[in-house]
């Protein structure tokens, strides 16, 4: 009798450690070859769209907030921008300057707990404590403007939902210092040590058009060299105003568009959120961050497709208005959801534990790709 | 760059038997209306053409027009009969820097649109999405399943405007 | 059948002692399956990081259901989802225990009414002991939830209770 | 030992009892306090606090953690194979304590001093392989099944490094046996081997750096052979959920535990014979200066496993500190590197003890 070999099939997730959340992928294998990779998604499907549909357009913030909940701000932020095209208000300077910073701080508390994270899928758990740690101090800044730790429904269409705490900008001065070292000593523990080089870099590398293809966004797409950020390229809300700089992959340990590329990129984009914060805390102007809040959101018929770049990537929110106070259609483009379809494409002819890698790398929030 | 007007009339000249029209009334976005059964045609050669370039979907979502018949039985349900669904395809090019919107109808009874997804691979996902939600079938397309919701699912497509939530799944109560 | 499947009609002192000594290790040493469903995974991610530590309570996450004593429901559940909770709670041993965490799971949350894909309370498909309000709760509510659960062992008892 | 346990009970099966016995009692509380061990250094080095409700600084912990593991729920599901599945943890667990047959706790008290110990001891090791295959096998579930592969391909390959690095320790010494490799290195710290052993001269100092490399190899080999990170691939978390010990519950799931940490110890306690004097003191003994002989065995007890807690203690901070490789790494790391180190290391330790 001819000895055979069988491809084994092995599901990873939905309760699995390292899925990021329930996300179930099953896995063809050769030995520990990973010949395909399905994603099963939907374990965390909780309808926004349909909310979005019976609800009125203030109503929809708080279920944003829900989407991608390590980025709850920018959520906010990517849809008041759109209701605001769609209704043709101006925000006050005092309120872009503030969303702004906001926005920021969130950026680096979701990169934060992506870096942590991954640490943790290479193996190494102290980072991603480390990660906590500083994640924290953002959240207790977050905490003193709007009282809640991570859905915040802060921004409204036209405003904010609460003026900064008098102390917000002295504490989120004293941040800055305390956190510039935190991310060197993030750069000794993980980012240069050996075996996390070895680990991650050459792995699951993304060449630059057929992440364009697949649409990818974010530090996936930057990680694959290409210089490409909302902020500059299609810039919103004040974004032009700010010196900084796109980061981008350029394979300093391995391919350019491998897992540590994008990982990379995120440690490097903290730092330029840093350098936006500091350029913003001192210049907000005085004023009424609720004065152009209109009395009752009832936007013309019409639509509008407007995007920002949320942590994860491009966030773009499609809305169409049929003239009455909820939304007729939201339909959301996760960058979430549309990078994670990559993973196939990436992972073919790694092993297991390189899939893990590299879906850590891309660093998907279940909320958003199930929306 | 070039604005929806100039792209309309590059699609017009290109193919001269299909039919384009240019949708300005709306305020802010501006689309082009084309036929569901040459998009797949009309996406290669917005992809490909020099003067175009549109390489990158941004994005691609199902609407249900809800502009048929509305239809109420005995209990209070309702139902809508006749009218369309339609997709709406956001592109945009990054090395020209334009965008447009295109968007295809397709009637509600049987609905049925081309795949464009061997031009931009990430329409997979929001094809099969646009499935799950609306029904909506494209032709051509590889794996065309359920996405978000259970591959088992049977009461329909949430997000059409008349669908009715089912009273159990799986012996598990849905409703409150 | 072992000594402690058997119910005792009455109790006496040693049984008394031995609730004690099996309550308090059963107290002190919840290992919690590492199982998140969703925003509420981020709270209890950050409960078990260095600013809460849930370490400090005896709780260790362990990612196989056959060694987790508790299981923290921490989020939204949906009707795909749950039939694998259902399934991952039937793969723990017993005693067992499950916190409820968030008003996802408490009954649905903010979709309750138009979630046609949420399950509107995990109590629906498996007893809950505790259950943690907020969306999401803070951890120090999730800390709360981990002391209540433990006044529960506390007093449960090897007698079979009457009435 | 064993000729003072049977003189004193009269019979030699009963002495044998007794003295096979005794290393269970230094187990237990050891895994009892390394596992506590292990959750406060990890804390202390996140910034945490680590167990504090239960006892001083949660010193009870592994005892609740203990008494709820016997009262857990023992699942056997339907689709394992019963007599291997029952039979795994017990296998790994006797792997690992038969090592401690051959350990020498003091120059008074060695479970079995053979002459051969040292080729016993890695004869005996070999069942851990053989009890965590049949764990990952009977388990009926692939992520086991790749778990126990991993480790038996792991193991196998990593015993040949050690192997060689002992193999260079015979070579030099000239013994197999424990007790003799810890009475060379006596009274002072520089005769350990690590510093060149105890003959005097340029050989000692030829010897020196070969020694530090060897000392290297054998404690990165030991760590992968223990399955610890960077090594830890048969139950790395983040891959394989719990590997081989997924399917396992309550008692059973607590002797794979057990035999973890006893085989942490049993290899730093290796390494300690090996290089670091085994159970001599580094500055002679109090009993001796006193005048009280009874009480210098005990102090060889606290030396012998106080060297082999701080290099248990060096585990926990790499396991805290380093990510894993990946299986293909661990096999270039142990084929490609330490195997090829080892033998040049072999070679030049047999010339500088040649002549």
């Amino acid at each position: 009798m001819a000895l055979k070999t069988e491809e084994l099939v092995l599901n990873m997730g939905p309760q699995h450690p390292s899925t990021h959340g329930v996300l179930r992928l099953e896995l063809e294998l050769e030995g520990e070859v990973v010949k395909n990779v399905k994603p099963h998604l939907g374990y965390l499907h909780r309808c926004f769209e349909k909310h979005a549909e019976a609800m009125t357009y203030p109503q929809v913030i708080p279920y944003t907030d829900r989407m991608d909940y390590l980025a709850s701000m920018y959520n906010n932020f990517g849809y008041v921008v759109a209701v605001e095209k769609l209704l043709g208000i101006q925000v006050p300077e005092r309120v872009e300057y503030i969303r702004v910073i906001m926005g920021e701080l969130q950026r680096i508390a979701s990169h934060l707990v992506a870096l942590g994270t991954y640490g943790l899928d290479i193996g190494a758990f102290t980072p991603f404590l480390y990660c906590f740690i500083d994640r924290e101090k953002i959240l207790n800044l977050f905490e003193i403007t709007c009282g809640a730790r991570l859905l915040y429904n802060y921004m409204w269409v036209g405003g904010l939902s609460h003026d900064i705490h008098p102390d917000f900008v002295r504490l989120t001065k004293e941040f800055i210092p305390y956190f510039r070292p935190r991310i060197k000593e993030l750069n000794d523990l993980l980012t240069f040590n050996k075996i996390f080089i070895e680990r991650t870099a050459n792995i699951g590398v993304l060449p630059v058009d057929t992440a364009i293809n697949y649409g990818a966004s974010g530090p996936v797409l930057r990680g694959s060299g290409f210089r490409w950020d909302l902020r500059k390229n299609d810039p919103y809300s004040i974004y032009d105003r700010f010196d900084f700089d796109i980061p981008v992959g350029q394979g300093l340990v391995g391919t350019v568009g491998d897992c540590w590329d994008r990982y990379y990129v995120r440690v490097q984009e903290m730092e330029q959120s840093l350098r936006i914060i500091e350029q913003a805390i001192d210049n907000i102007p005085d004023g009424d961050v609720q004065s152009a809040i209109p009395k009752r959101i009832k936007p013309p018929k019409g639509m509008v497709y407007s995007r920002v770049e949320n942590p994860k990537g491009e966030l773009g929110y499609f809305i169409i208005s049929d003239g009455s106070t909820s939304p007729f259609r939201v339909k959301v483009r996760a960058p979430s959801f549309v990078n994670l379809s990559v993973l196939g494409e990436m992972s073919k002819g790694h092993l297991v534990a390189d899939v893990v890698a590299i879906l850590g790398s891309i660093d998907i929030v279940l909320g958003e790709v199930d929306r | 760059m070039k604005n929806p007007q100039e792209i309309l009339e590059i699609l017009k000249a290109q193919f001269p038997n299909l039919e384009f029209q240019l949708d300005a009334s709306l305020p802010v976005e501006t689309f082009i209306i084309a036929d569901a059964m040459a998009i797949n045609k009309i996406s290669n050669f917005l992809a490909e053409n020099e003067e175009l370039l549109f390489d990158s979907l941004m994005n691609l979502s199902g609407v249900d027009d809800a502009n048929g018949t509305k239809v109420k039985d005995e209990e209070g349900n309702e139902t809508i009969n006749g009218g369309t669904l339609s997709v709406y395809y956001h592109l945009y090019s990054t090395k020209i820097g334009h965008k447009i919107t295109v968007r295809v109808s397709t009637a509600r009874e049987n609905p049925e649109v081309e795949s464009v997804e061997n031009v931009w691979k990430t329409a997979n996902w929001h094809e099969r999405e646009a499935f799950d939600m609306f029904g909506i079938k494209f032709l051509n397309h590889s794996d065309l399943r359920r996405i978000l919701m259970p591959y088992d699912w049977e009461a329909g497509y949430p997000l059409r405007k008349d669908y009715k939530n089912p009273e159990f799944y799986q012996g598990m109560k849905v409703t409150y | 059948m072992g000594l402690l499947d058997k119910e005792f009609t009455d109790g006496n002192i040693v049984i008394a002692k031995a609730d004690d000594l099996l309550n308090w290790a059963r107290l002190s040493s919840l290992w919690q399956l590492s199982f998140g469903l969703a925003c509420c995974a981020i709270e209890m991610m950050a409960t078990s990081a260095s600013h809460y530590d849930f370490d400090r309570f005896g709780v260790m996450p362990r990612p196989t259901p056959r060694q987790a004593d508790v299981i923290i429901i921490s989020g939204t559940v949906t009707l795909k989802m749950a039939t694998r909770i259902k399934r991952l709670y039937e793969q723990m041993p017993d005693p067992k225990y499950i916190i409820s965490m968030g008003s996802c799971s408490n009954c649905g949350g903010p979709y309750w009414e138009h979630g046609y894909h949420v399950l509107k309370g995990v109590d629906r498909i498996i007893p809950v002991d505790v259950y943690v309000p907020g969306c999401p709760p803070r951890p120090e509510a999730l800390l709360e939830g981990l002391l209540k659960l433990q006044e529960k062992i506390r007093n449960e008892s090897l007698v079979k209770k009457t009435a | 030992m064993f000729e003072w346990l049977s003189d004193l009970t009269g019979n030699q099966i009963l002495a044998a009892f007794i003295s096979a016995a005794l290393p269970v009692a230094f187990i237990v509380p050891f895994v009892i306090f390394a596992v506590w061990l292990e959750r406060k250094v990890s804390a202390h080095m996140q910034d945490r606090l680590g167990p504090m409700r239960v006892g001083w600084h949660g010193w009870l912990q592994t005892i609740a953690d203990f008494f709820k593991l016997i009262q857990k729920e023992d699942i056997v599901s339907s689709e394992v194979d019963k007599k291997f599945f029952n039979m795994a943890p017990y296998l790994v667990f006797i792997g690992s304590y038969a090592v401690y047959a051959a350990l020498p706790f003091s120059n008074s008290y060695i479970g079995s001093n053979i002459d051969l110990g040292l080729f016993y001891i890695i004869a005996v090791s070999g069942l851990v392989v053989a009890g965590i295959l049949m764990a990952g096998w009977a388990s009926n579930n692939k992520y086991s099944l790749y778990g126990a592969m991993r480790s038996a391909a792991q193991i196998v390959s990593y015993e040949i490094p050690t192997a060689l690095v002992i193999l260079a320790m015979v070579m030099f010494t000239g013994t197999l046996s424990l007790a003799k490799l810890s009475d060379l290195q006596t009274s002072s710290f520089w005769n350990w081997y690590i510093f060149g052993g105890p003959d005097w001269g340029w050989s000692k100092l030829l010897v020196l750096p070969f020694m530090l490399v060897a000392f290297l190899l054998f404690y990165i080999s030991s760590l992968a052979e223990v399955n610890r990170t960077p090594f830890d691939l048969p139950e790395a978390e983040s891959e394989l959920v719990a590997g081989y010990h997924t399917e396992y519950s309550g008692m059973k799931f607590a002797m794979f535990f057990l035999s973890e940490y006893g085989n942490m110890f049993a290899v730093s306690a290796i390494a300690s014979v090996l290089f670091f004097g085994g159970y001599q003191s580094p500055i002679g003994y109090i009993g001796n200066s006193l005048g009280i002989s009874w009480l210098v065995p005990f102090e060889q007890v606290f030396w012998f496993a106080s060297k082999g807690i701080f290099f248990v203690f060096v585990q926990m901070w790499l396991r805290w500190t380093l990510p894993r490789v990946r299986v293909d790494q661990l096999m270039t790391l142990c084929w490609k590197y330490l195997i090829p180190y080892a033998f040049v290391n072999l070679i030049i330790i047999g010339i500088i003890s040649l002549i």
